[in-house]
C-alpha cells in the first residue's frame, strides 16, 4: 500500500487529465486548472520543509563550529528578520498581523519588508545576474577557439551575430552597395537567427518534447518511479 | 604545457567593466538600424485606430529591468501618442510595480493621461496559463477590481470589455515563464488575437520560432537593441539608445579577446609541432 | 527622515553591488557576508511570498469567504499537511500521496501540452513552401530551415548507430545545432551586457549622480 | 399577375430572412456549454451603432456590448450555463440616437463530449503512445534494443573516480525548477546512479537544492542509493540540503560552495535558466570536470561552451535508459524514436504537398 497506492494514484490522475483535454464537457474541461491550483497549495505547504532544512543545516554548522560558522549566523538572522517583518506588517497591499504599519512606512518610505526588498534583495539579485556580463566574456574567450569544424561553426556564428547586434556591425558594413545588402552585418545576423538557429532550436524542442512525452508516459504507467525515491 | 597560455580572466573582467562604464558617461552616438521584427511591432501599433484597446502584461521583475523597462517605456509612449487605451496586467507579482514605475516616468510627458480612461492597472494574478485561459472566458471574473480597489465596471476604459474579443492586441513584456509563450498559446492560438511581445535577449531564440507564417507572434522586441530601435523609430532617444554605445564597446572587447585567444592557440600549436620535431 | 532612508537605501544598494562584484576578483569576507544575507533574505522573502500570494489568495480567502463553493480546496490543504508528515521519519511515506498527485497531474498535462506546442505546432510551422518568395536569400534560408530541422531531429535518433545516410544527416544536424548554439550565445551577450549597463546606470546615476537618465 | 406575386413573395422572404439575420446566436462548438457566439450583420440598415442585450431570468435586459461596427461577432461567456435557452436583443441606432431596428434572437447552449478541433492531436497522441507501449512490451519479451553512445555519460565513472583520487567532493545540482518538471525528474534519475557510484567509491556527495519537494525526494533517492551500494553507514543525511527558492540567491550560495569546497566533479542536470553560465564558469575556475544536461534550448549554448560534457535536450531524458539499460526505458526510447520517424515522414509529405499547393495536411494538423 505504501508503494502501490501512490503509483495507482499517479496513473489515475494522469489518465484522467489526458482524457479531459479532449472532453470539453463539465467537469473535465476545468480539471487541469483546478489541479494546478492544488499543486500551488501543496507546494505552498512544502516550502516549510525547505525552511526547516535551512534552519537545521545552519544551526548544525554553528553548533559544531564548522569553518566560517560565523557567516551562518548572518544567514539565520537575515532569514528571521525578513520573515518577522513580513508577518508583522505585510508587503505591498497585503496587511500583516499588525496591519499596514503606516507610521513606520511613512518614516521609511516603504513597509520594512518592501524596504529591504527594494534596497537590498533587489540589488543583490540584479548584481548577481549582471555577473553574467563578465562570465559570458570569459567563456567566449576561453571556448571560442576554432579547433574543429563544429567549434568553427560555433565561433563564426557567435561572432557574426555579436557584430550584427550592435551599432558596430551597422557601422562596419554600411558602405556595402544595395545589391550586396544581404551581406550587411545586421542582415547576416538576422538571417542566422531566423533560419539555421530556428532550425536548431526546433530540433531541440521536438527532441526534448518527445523526451518529456516519453517520461510522462513512463511515469503514468508506473515504469519511472524515481520521484517516489526508489526504483 | 607549463606556462599559462591564457591571460588571467580578471583582466578581461576589468576591461569589460571600464568599457561599459565609459560610453555611459561619454556618449558616442553610433548609428541604429531597424530590424524586421521591431518594424512589425511598430507597424502593428501604428495600424491601430484611435481608442483601440491594448492589453499589456508586465511579466517581469526588477532583475530584467535593464532590458525590458526601456522597451516598455517606448511601447507605452507609442500607444499614448496614438491614443490607444492601455490595460495593464501582470503574471509576475512584481510586474505591478514595474507598470506603476513606467507610468510615473511618463506622467511629465503626458500630463493629460487619465487613470481609468486612458489606462488602467488591473494588477497581478497568479496562475499563469490558467489565469489567461479564464481571462479569455470572462475578464471580470479574473479581475473584478483594479489595483486601487476600484470596481472595473465603474471604469470607463473597461466599458464593453468582457474577454479577448474586445481587445485589439495583446503585448507581453516577458522575462520567462509565465510570459510570452503562455500568451501566445491562449490569446493567439485559442482566441486569434494579434499577440506580440518583448523579451530578454536570452529568451529570444526560443521565442523566434513563434514569429512564423501563422503569426503566432506579431513581431518581437528582443533585448536592449530592440528597445533602442523602437526609441529610434519614435525619434525619442532614451536609456536604451545610450546603452547601445556601451553594448558596442563591450562586444568589441569580447571579439578582440576571441581573436587573441585564437592567435594564441595557433601560435602554441605551431610551437608544439616544432617542439615535436 | 524619509529622505535619510532613501539615501541609506541607495548606499546599501551600492555596498551590496560592490560586495557581489568583489567575487570576480576572488572569494572574500565581503562576498561571503553578502552571499549569506542573500540566501537568508531570499529564503525569507519566498516564505512570506508563499503565504501572502499563494496560500492566502488560493486557499484561505476562498474557504473563508464562500465555504460551500470552495470546500474542495480542503483536499489540497490536507495533502499539503501530508507533505509535512515527512518531518517525522515514521510517517515519511505519507508524503508519497501528495507527491503522486502532483506528478500525475504534471505528467498528464505535460504529455499533451508538449505534444501540441513542441511537436505538432513545430511540425506545422516547418511545413512551408520554400519557393514562394522571389528573394533567393529567403529561399535559401527556408531550405536551410527545413533541412536543419529534419537533420537536427535525426541527430536525436538513439536506437540506430549513426552510420551511412543516417550518420551524414545526424552530422549535418550537429552542425546546425552548433550554429544555433553559437548564434544564441552571441545574441545573449547583448542581453547580459544590458544587465551590467543597468547596474552601472544605478551606480553612476542613482548613487554617484554622474549621469542623468 | 403570377409573376408579380412571386416577386412580392421573394421580396418578403428576403426581408424576413434579412431581419432574422441581423443577430445570429450560436452555441460555441467544442466547449463545456458555457459560451454563445453572437454575430450581427447590419449592412441592410446601416446604423450608427448597435447595442446587444441579454434577457435575465426576471425578464430584464442587460447590456452585453455596444459596437459601431456594421458586422461583427462576439463570444459571450459571462454567467452562461449549459442546456439553457438565452434570449438576446439587438437595438440599432442612427446617428441622432433614434432606434431604427430592434429584434430578438435566441439559442440553446450545449456542452460537447468531444473536442473535434483536437482530432489530429488525438491521433498523434495515440500513435506515439501505442508505439511506446509496443516497444516496451517487445523489449520486455527479450528483444534486444540498441542505444547509441551518449558522449556526456561516458565520463561519469571517470569523474567520480577522479573525485575519489583527489579526495574532493562531487557536486550535483538537479536544476532550479520543482519536481513538477520532467527535467528535474530526469536529473534525479541520474542522481540515483551517481549516488550509488559515489557510495561505492566512497566520495563525498553535495546536493544543494532550491525546492522543498525536490529536497525530500532527492534525500530519499540518495539514501536508497547508499543502501543499495551496501554503505548505509556512509550516508550523510545533511549532504542533501535546501538553500533558498530564489534563483540568484541559490546561485550565490552554490557559487560559495564551489569556491570553498572545490568539488572535483560538477553535475548540472535538470532545468536551468540564466544561472547556468554563472554556475558553469565558477565551476570551471575551481578546476572541476563538469557535466551538464538540460532541455532548456536557451541555456544549452552556455553549457556547451563552458562545460566538458553536455547532454543536449532529449539526451538528458535518454540518459536514464542509457545508464540502466532497463528494457522498459529502452523500449520507451525506441517509441520516442518512432515519434521522430513519424515527424520526419509527415513533415516531408507536408512540405511536398505545400509545394504542390495542397494545404489539406497542414490545415488538418493545425490546432486552432
Amino acid at each position: 500500500m505504501k508503494r502501490k497506492l501512490p503509483l495507482f494514484i499517479t496513473f489515475t490522475v494522469g489518465i484522467i487529465l489526458i482524457i479531459s483535454e479532449f472532453i470539453p464537457h463539465k467537469p473535465f474541461g476545468q480539471l487541469s486548472g483546478e489541479l494546478e491550483i492544488w499543486f500551488l497549495i501543496i507546494s505552498g505547504f512544502a516550502i516549510l520543509l525547505g525552511q526547516l532544512s535551512l534552519f537545521k543545516v545552519n544551526i548544525l554548522k554553528i553548533q559544531f563550529k564548522q569553518r566560517d560558522w560565523q557567516f551562518y549566523i548572518i544567514t539565520l538572522l537575515s532569514f528571521i528578520t525578513m520573515v518577522t517583518i513580513g508577518f508583522l506588517w505585510g508587503t505591498g497591499k497585503s496587511p500583516g498581523i499588525l496591519g499596514h504599519g503606516e507610521s513606520i512606512s511613512s518614516v521609511m518610505g516603504y513597509k520594512p519588508f518592501d524596504y529591504l526588498f527594494f534596497n537590498v534583495y533587489q540589488h543583490l539579485q540584479a548584481t548577481m545576474f549582471s555577473l553574467l556580463a563578465f562570465f559570458i566574456a570569459s567563456a567566449a574567450y576561453r571556448a571560442f577557439i576554432g579547433r574543429t569544424l563544429e567549434s568553427n561553426l560555433l565561433l563564426i556564428a557567435a561572432v557574426l551575430v555579436m557584430l550584427g547586434n550592435t551599432s558596430l556591425g551597422v557601422f562596419l558594413t554600411s558602405w556595402l552597395p544595395n545589391s550586396l545588402s544581404f551581406l550587411h552585418l545586421p542582415n547576416v545576423s538576422e538571417f542566422i537567427m531566423t533560419y539555421p538557429t530556428t532550425a536548431g532550436q526546433r530540433a531541440i524542442m521536438i527532441g526534448a518534447g518527445l523526451g518529456i512525452i516519453g517520461s510522462s508516459l513512463r511515469i503514468i504507467l508506473g515504469i519511472e518511479r524515481s520521484y517516489l525515491g526508489g526504483e | 604545457m607549463g606556462k599559462s597560455k591564457q591571460i588571467d580572466r580578471r583582466w578581461l573582467f576589468l576591461l569589460i567593466f571600464v568599457g561599459v562604464a565609459l560610453p555611459l558617461i561619454f556618449t558616442i552616438g553610433l548609428p541604429i538600424e531597424t530590424s524586421k521584427n521591431v518594424q512589425i511591432v511598430y507597424d502593428l501599433v501604428e495600424s491601430m485606430p484611435k481608442d483601440s484597446k491594448a492589453l499589456i502584461s508586465f511579466d517581469y521583475d526588477p532583475a530584467s529591468m535593464p532590458e525590458l523597462h526601456p522597451m516598455a517605456k517606448a511601447l507605452l509612449k507609442h500607444c499614448f501618442d496614438k491614443d490607444i487605451n492601455v490595460i495593464f496586467t501582470a503574471l509576475w507579482p512584481m510586474g505591478v510595480q514595474m507598470a506603476e514605475d513606467i507610468i510615473s516616468q511618463l506622467q511629465d510627458q503626458y500630463p493629460n493621461l487619465q487613470y481609468g480612461v486612458d489606462y488602467v492597472n488591473l494588477g497581478f494574478k497568479a496562475g499563469g496559463m490558467i489565469t489567461i485561459q479564464s481571462m479569455g472566458k470572462n475578464f471580470r471574473k479574473v479581475f473584478p477590481e483594479d489595483t486601487n480597489g476600484n470596481k472595473i465596471d465603474e471604469l470607463p476604459i473597461m466599458d464593453g470589455i468582457n474577454n479577448f474579443n474586445n481587445i485589439n492586441f495583446v503585448f507581453s513584456l516577458s522575462a520567462g515563464a509565465p510570459g510570452i509563450k503562455e500568451w501566445v498559446q491562449i490569446s493567439h492560438d485559442a482566441y486569434g488575437r494579434p499577440t506580440s511581445g518583448g523579451c530578454t535577449g536570452v529568451s529570444a531564440p526560443a521565442m523566434l520560432p513563434y514569429v512564423n507564417e501563422q503569426k503566432q507572434l506579431t513581431g518581437l522586441l528582443a533585448g536592449l537593441k530592440a528597445a533602442a530601435e523602437y526609441e529610434n523609430l519614435l525619434q525619442a532617444p532614451g536609456t536604451a539608445t545610450s546603452g547601445m554605445d556601451a553594448q558596442s564597446m563591450a562586444h568589441l572587447i569580447i571579439i578582440i579577446f576571441i581573436i587573441i585567444g585564437n592567435i594564441n592557440y595557433w601560435r602554441n600549436k605551431k610551437s608544439d609541432k616544432k617542439g615535436d620535431r | 527622515m524619509e529622505q535619510f532612508f532613501t539615501i541609506l537605501g541607495t548606499w546599501l544598494g551600492a555596498l551590496f553591488t560592490f560586495a557581489i562584484f568583489s567575487f570576480l576578483y576572488k572569494d572574500n569576507p565581503f562576498y561571503k557576508t553578502a552571499e549569506q544575507i542573500f540566501v537568508g533574505l531570499s529564503a525569507g522573502y519566498w516564505f512570506v511570498y508563499t503565504i501572502f500570494f499563494i496560500l492566502i489568495p488560493n486557499l484561505y480567502n476562498p474557504i473563508t469567504q464562500d465555504f460551500s463553493a470552495n470546500w474542495i480546496k480542503l483536499i489540497p490543504a490536507v495533502l499539503g499537511i501530508m507533505m509535512l508528515m515527512r518531518l517525522i521519519p515514521k510517517t515519511e511515506w505519507v508524503s508519497r500521496f501528495p507527491i503522486s498527485i502532483v506528478i500525475g497531474t504534471t505528467s498528464g498535462v505535460f504529455f499533451l501540452r508538449y505534444l501540441k506546442s513542441d511537436v505538432l505546432n513545430q511540425l506545422t510551422a516547418t511545413m512551408i513552401n520554400p519557393f514562394l518568395s522571389d528573394n533567393w536569400v529567403i529561399i535559401i534560408g527556408e531550405l536551410m530551415l527545413i533541412v536543419g530541422t529534419i537533420c537536427g531531429v535525426i541527430y536525436f535518433y538513439f536506437s540506430k548507430k549513426h552510420e551511412g545516410a543516417l550518420g551524414v544527416s545526424a552530422k549535418i544536424g550537429i552542425y546546425f545545432l552548433m550554429v544555433s548554439f553559437g548564434a544564441a550565445f552571441g545574441y545573449t551577450a547583448m542581453a547580459r551586457i544590458s544587465l551590467l549597463i543597468g547596474r552601472l546606470q544605478f551606480l553612476l546615476g542613482d548613487w554617484l549622480g554622474i549621469i542623468h537618465p | 399577375m403570377k409573376k408579380t406575386f412571386l416577386c412580392l413573395f421573394i421580396f418578403c422572404a428576403c426581408f424576413l430572412y434579412s431581419q432574422e439575420g441581423i443577430l445570429n446566436i450560436k452555441d460555441k462548438p467544442n466547449d463545456d456549454g458555457s459560451a454563445l457566439i453572437l454575430s450581427w450583420d447590419t449592412t441592410q440598415i446601416q446604423p450608427a451603432n448597435i447595442i446587444i442585450e441579454r434577457e435575465t431570468p426576471n425578464g430584464e435586459f442587460v447590456k452585453i456590448l455596444k459596437s459601431e461596427e456594421i458586422t461583427g461577432s462576439y463570444e459571450d461567456g459571462t454567467n452562461i450555463d449549459p442546456k439553457n435557452i438565452y434570449t438576446y436583443r439587438i437595438t440599432a441606432y442612427n446617428n441622432i440616437g433614434e432606434i431604427i431596428h430592434i429584434s430578438k434572437s435566441k439559442a440553446k447552449t450545449s456542452a460537447q463530449w468531444f473536442d473535434k478541433d483536437k482530432i489530429s492531436l488525438l491521433i498523434l497522441a495515440s500513435l506515439i503512445t501505442l508505439a511506446i507501449l509496443y516497444y516496451i512490451f517487445s523489449a520486455k519479451s527479450g528483444k534486444e534494443l540498441f542505444i547509441r553512445k551518449i558522449g556526456g555519460l561516458e565520463s561519469m565513472d571517470e569523474s567520480v573516480g577522479r573525485a575519489t583520487e583527489m579526495g574532493r567532493p562531487i557536486l550535483f545540482i538537479p536544476g532550479t525548477l520543482d519536481l513538477d518538471d520532467m527535467q528535474t525528474i530526469a536529473g534525479l534519475t541520474i542522481l540515483r546512479r551517481l549516488a550509488q557510484k559515489a557510495a561505492e567509491y566512497d566520495s563525498k556527495l553535495i546536493v544543494p537544492v532550491c525546492r522543498s519537494m525536490v529536497l525530500s525526494t532527492a534525500k530519499e533517492i540518495v539514501k536508497e542509493a547508499y543502501m543499495k551500494a551496501g554503505r548505509p553507514d556512509a550516508y550523510d543525511p545533511d549532504s542533501v540540503f535546501y538553500l533558498t527558492d530564489d534563483q540568484f540567491g541559490y546561485v550565490a550560495g552554490v557559487d560559495g560552495i564551489i569556491v570553498r569546497e572545490k568539488p572535483a566533479a560538477n553535475f548540472f542536470l535538470g532545468a536551468f535558466y540564466a544561472e547556468s553560465l554563472i554556475l558553469a564558469e565558477t565551476g570551471f575556475s575551481s578546476g572541476a570536470i563538469q557535466t551538464a544536461g538540460t532541455a532548456m534550448p536557451s541555456q544549452l549554448p552556455f553549457f556547451v561552451v563552458a562545460c566538458d560534457f553536455t547532454l543536449i535536450g532529449e539526451e538528458l531524458f535518454a540518459a536514464s535508459a542509457y545508464l540502466s539499460k532497463d528494457p522498459h526505458q529502452l523500449g520507451s526510447l525506441k517509441g520516442q524514436d518512432f515519434g521522430k520517424a513519424i515527424f520526419v515522414v509527415i513533415l516531408t509529405i507536408g512540405i511536398i504537398l505545400e509545394i504542390s499547393g495542397i494545404h489539406f495536411l497542414k490545415d488538418f494538423l493545425t490546432i486552432h
